[in-house]
């Protein structure tokens, strides 16, 4: 999961300064990357969220399908 | 032969169980009594036998010489006099029972009507309103409503609640008379009127 | 069918007296709907006073108008069985069909009658130009359709909100979404009838006035079944 | 397990197809970027009632509590996302055309869904008793799901029937080329599998939190 975590981490970091390297100049595109890696820290909590959701789910899951039978 | 066949009747209201698993069957001529202290159920068997209700699981089957009656044909069968059943206050009690005597098809039917009446004792009280009928005087009202299309299964629930000492003795009289040829299912939790039916069930603890 | 066809019409229609007789009785619906209309016409023609609408807010104030005094009288045919516990009586009695149909006609009823009171006075009050254009048959026709489609959703509505506990205003929260396509709709035609449109432009809008009571008579017999037997 | 961290890369993917590779629309700039999150919201605020209905006519006909359990969850999730796609589309709304809200069809389309929303909560809160919230919850969502194709051909007139003089609405329908209609379809594809993920995890959690654990075990 943290090997995971990195690699997109890498991603967004490499197509930033390619971009923004040849752009710096208009500053309006530079603010489409603000909106960008809100976006994109927004998915990763979500989907942070959901995973642990997913994994407690299946946790108490187990429990309960041991009682049961 | 009028058969009632319940099985496996269990009642839930939000997961709190009220009875669990009822069996019972009985046919015409026969009698069962429903006994159980206060709030153990005994209405809402009633309810759920007289279909006002339906069971969380099982089910009540009736059946006529033996093959199945459809649910919705089933209301035709039944007379059922219970405190939690009222009639229109605001139209007297004659209109009342034609208006029910019409919608069971059997239309305006004023001679039956005024003779159930004055069997229970009402004679003359035909053209009061409902809303000023004394609690005893509803109850044999209620009678008369249950009687009126000579319903093959009576439903009783509390036989005499409110009725003086002529009341009760008049209504003793019609369930034994319900008794011999047709169902009678009586729901009381006073022992002596529990007497009545031939089979018993206890619901409730 | 042909046989039971009959027999559950001739009870809805038993019920429909009934429901009549006791309504002539307490005047309870009745008082509420007319009443309700008369104060809102009144408050909303003395605030114009002597000025002249245009065409479009005329016929959204009339509907709106219709569908609130619907809210305030269409629930209690059923909110009464409820209250005053003779529902489980006339559940013993007869079929949910043959009850929701009388229930219906009576809704039906009521609101063709607060018309028949509401809407002339309307005309009067709002001072409308009487210019020969506008093509009044063609409003009645559209308040016919949109009536049934009205007072078809305030039944199955008022059904459900009888079974629920707290009422109050979960009548018209519950039935506004509902009758949306009938009040655009209506409100768009009766616009279009006022300003002297010929029968074909107004098409559209009845032709889905009409689809839509079908479908909400049909899908209300339907349902009603669930909602009337209590479990 | 592994499909959920795919399942996450990809709408990685998507959001940077989004802002980095997807083209703008003419006319409307940058703003265009929103189009990729808000038409999938009212297209799973409209998924998530169909879902629901069908639960509901499910419940009716089997009586059992799980399919109302289904239905409402499923209500719950639309009605958050019917929330997410009114205000993009009003931010949006703002931006062309400098106001928030002016009944635009395909605002008022949403907003009706929202208000089905609140009435069908309304009436589930006003309920105590458990089958009868399910029965009479699920009759509501079926008579409100019939009603909803009509409103398809009825909105566009509140337009014409408020203000006649049509608006001017450079919107309209926005004409994509292929690098956009990709991305636009994979963040369909992507939100969809998102609400039916969601949609899951609710069902499992109303689920389980029936049973009553001793705080032992």
């Amino acid at each position: 999961m943290k090997v995971l975590i990195s690699m997109m981490q890498t991603v967004v970091d490499t197509v930033s300064n390619a971009m923004g390297s040849s752009q710096l100049d208009q500053t309006s595109s530079s603010d489409i990357y603000v909106v960008l890696t809100i976006t994109l820290i927004v998915w990763c909590g979500l989907f942070f969220y959901l995973v642990y959701l997913d994994r407690q789910v299946k946790k108490v899951k187990d429990r309960v399908e041991i009682k049961e039978n | 032969m009028f058969k009632i066949k319940a099985s496996g009747v269990t009642k839930k209201f939000n997961e709190r169980s009220v009875f669990k698993n009822i069996h019972f069957e009985i046919s015409s001529g026969q009698s069962l009594a429903i006994t159980g202290h206060n709030g153990s159920g005994k209405t809402t068997l009633v309810r759920i036998i007289s279909g006002l209700m339906s069971p969380s699981e099982g089910s009540v089957k009736f059946y006529k010489n033996d093959n199945a009656i459809e649910p919705e044909n089933v209301h035709s069968f039944i007379g059922l006099v219970g405190p939690y059943l009222q009639l229109y206050h605001n139209l007297t009690a004659l209109e009342n029972l034609t208006f029910f005597s019409k919608i069971r098809g059997l239309g305006a039917n004023r001679s039956r009507i005024l003779e159930l009446m004055a069997l229970m004792g009402l004679k003359g009280r035909e053209l009061d309103y409902v809303k000023n009928y004394s609690s005893g005087m509803l109850q044999r009202l209620k009678y008369v409503f249950a009687l009126l299309h000579e319903p093959e299964i009576l439903l009783v629930d509390e036989p005499t609640s409110n009725l003086d000492e002529a009341g009760s003795a008049i209504v003793y009289n019609i369930l034994k008379r319900q008794k011999e040829s047709k169902i009678l299912i009586v729901a009381t939790n006073n022992p002596e009127e529990s007497r009545i039916g031939q089979k018993r069930i206890h619901v409730g603890d | 069918m042909g046989k039971n066809a009959f027999m559950w019409a001739t009870k809805s229609l038993i019920i429909f007296q009934k429901d009549v007789q006791l309504e002539f009785r307490t005047r309870f619906a009745i008082n509420a709907i007319v009443l309700f209309a008369i104060t809102t016409l009144t408050a909303i023609s003395f605030s114009i006073g002597p000025a002249r609408l245009e065409t479009t807010i005329l016929s959204a104030l009339l509907w709106i108008i219709l569908f609130f005094s619907a809210m305030s009288g269409l629930s209690h045919i059923f909110v009464r069985e409820e209250e005053q516990q003779t529902a489980d009586t006339l559940r013993l009695v007869t079929t949910p069909l043959s009850i929701f149909l009388g229930k219906w006609l009576f809704n039906v009823v009521l609101l063709f009658a607060l018309e028949i009171i509401i809407v002339p006075l309307y005309f009067i009050l709002m001072n409308t130009s009487q210019s020969a254009g506008n093509n009044f048959l063609l409003f009645l026709l559209l308040l016919f359709w949109g009536s049934l489609g009205l007072a078809t959703v305030s039944t199955i509505i008022a059904a459900i909100i009888s079974q629920a506990s707290a009422r109050g205003a979960l009548f018209a929260v519950l039935a506004f979404p509902i009758s949306l396509p009938v009040l655009i709709s209506s409100i768009h035609g009766t616009r279009l009838a006022l300003e002297g449109n010929t029968f074909s432009e107004c098409l559209p809008d009845l032709q889905i006035l009409i689809a839509f009571f079908v479908v909400i008579l049909t899908v209300s017999i339907l349902t009603f079944e669930f909602i009337w037997k209590s479990n | 397990m592994w499909w959920k961290s795919l399942f996450g890369i990809y709408m990685v993917l998507i959001i940077l197809g989004a802002f980095l590779y997807a083209p703008v629309a003419k006319g409307l700039g940058e703003t265009t970027r929103i189009l990729f999150f808000h038409v999938p919201c009212a297209w799973i605020a409209t998924l998530a009632f169909l879902v629901s209905a069908v639960y509901s006519i499910l419940y009716l006909r089997k009586q059992k509590m799980i399919h109302d359990l289904k239905a409402s969850s499923a209500a719950q999730i639309g009605l958050v996302f019917t929330i997410l796609a009114t205000i993009t589309g009003s931010i949006w709304a703002k931006q062309i055309w400098h106001s928030y809200w002016n009944w635009d069809p395909r605002e008022s389309s949403i907003f009706i869904l929202l208000l089905i929303y609140a009435a069908y909560f309304a009436l589930r809160s006003a309920v105590d008793e458990q089958n009868q919230k399910a029965r009479l919850s699920a009759v509501y969502s079926i008579i409100a799901f019939v009603t909803v194709p009509f409103l398809i051909f009825v909105v566009p007139r509140i337009v014409e029937s408020l203000h006649p003089d049509p608006l001017i609405n450079p919107r309209g329908k926005v004409d994509m080329d292929s690098r956009m209609s990709t991305v636009f379809f994979g963040s369909f594809v992507g939100f969809t599998a998102l609400f039916f993920w969601m949609l899951y995890l609710k069902i499992q959690i109303a689920r389980l939190s029936q049973f009553k654990f001793k705080p032992g075990d």
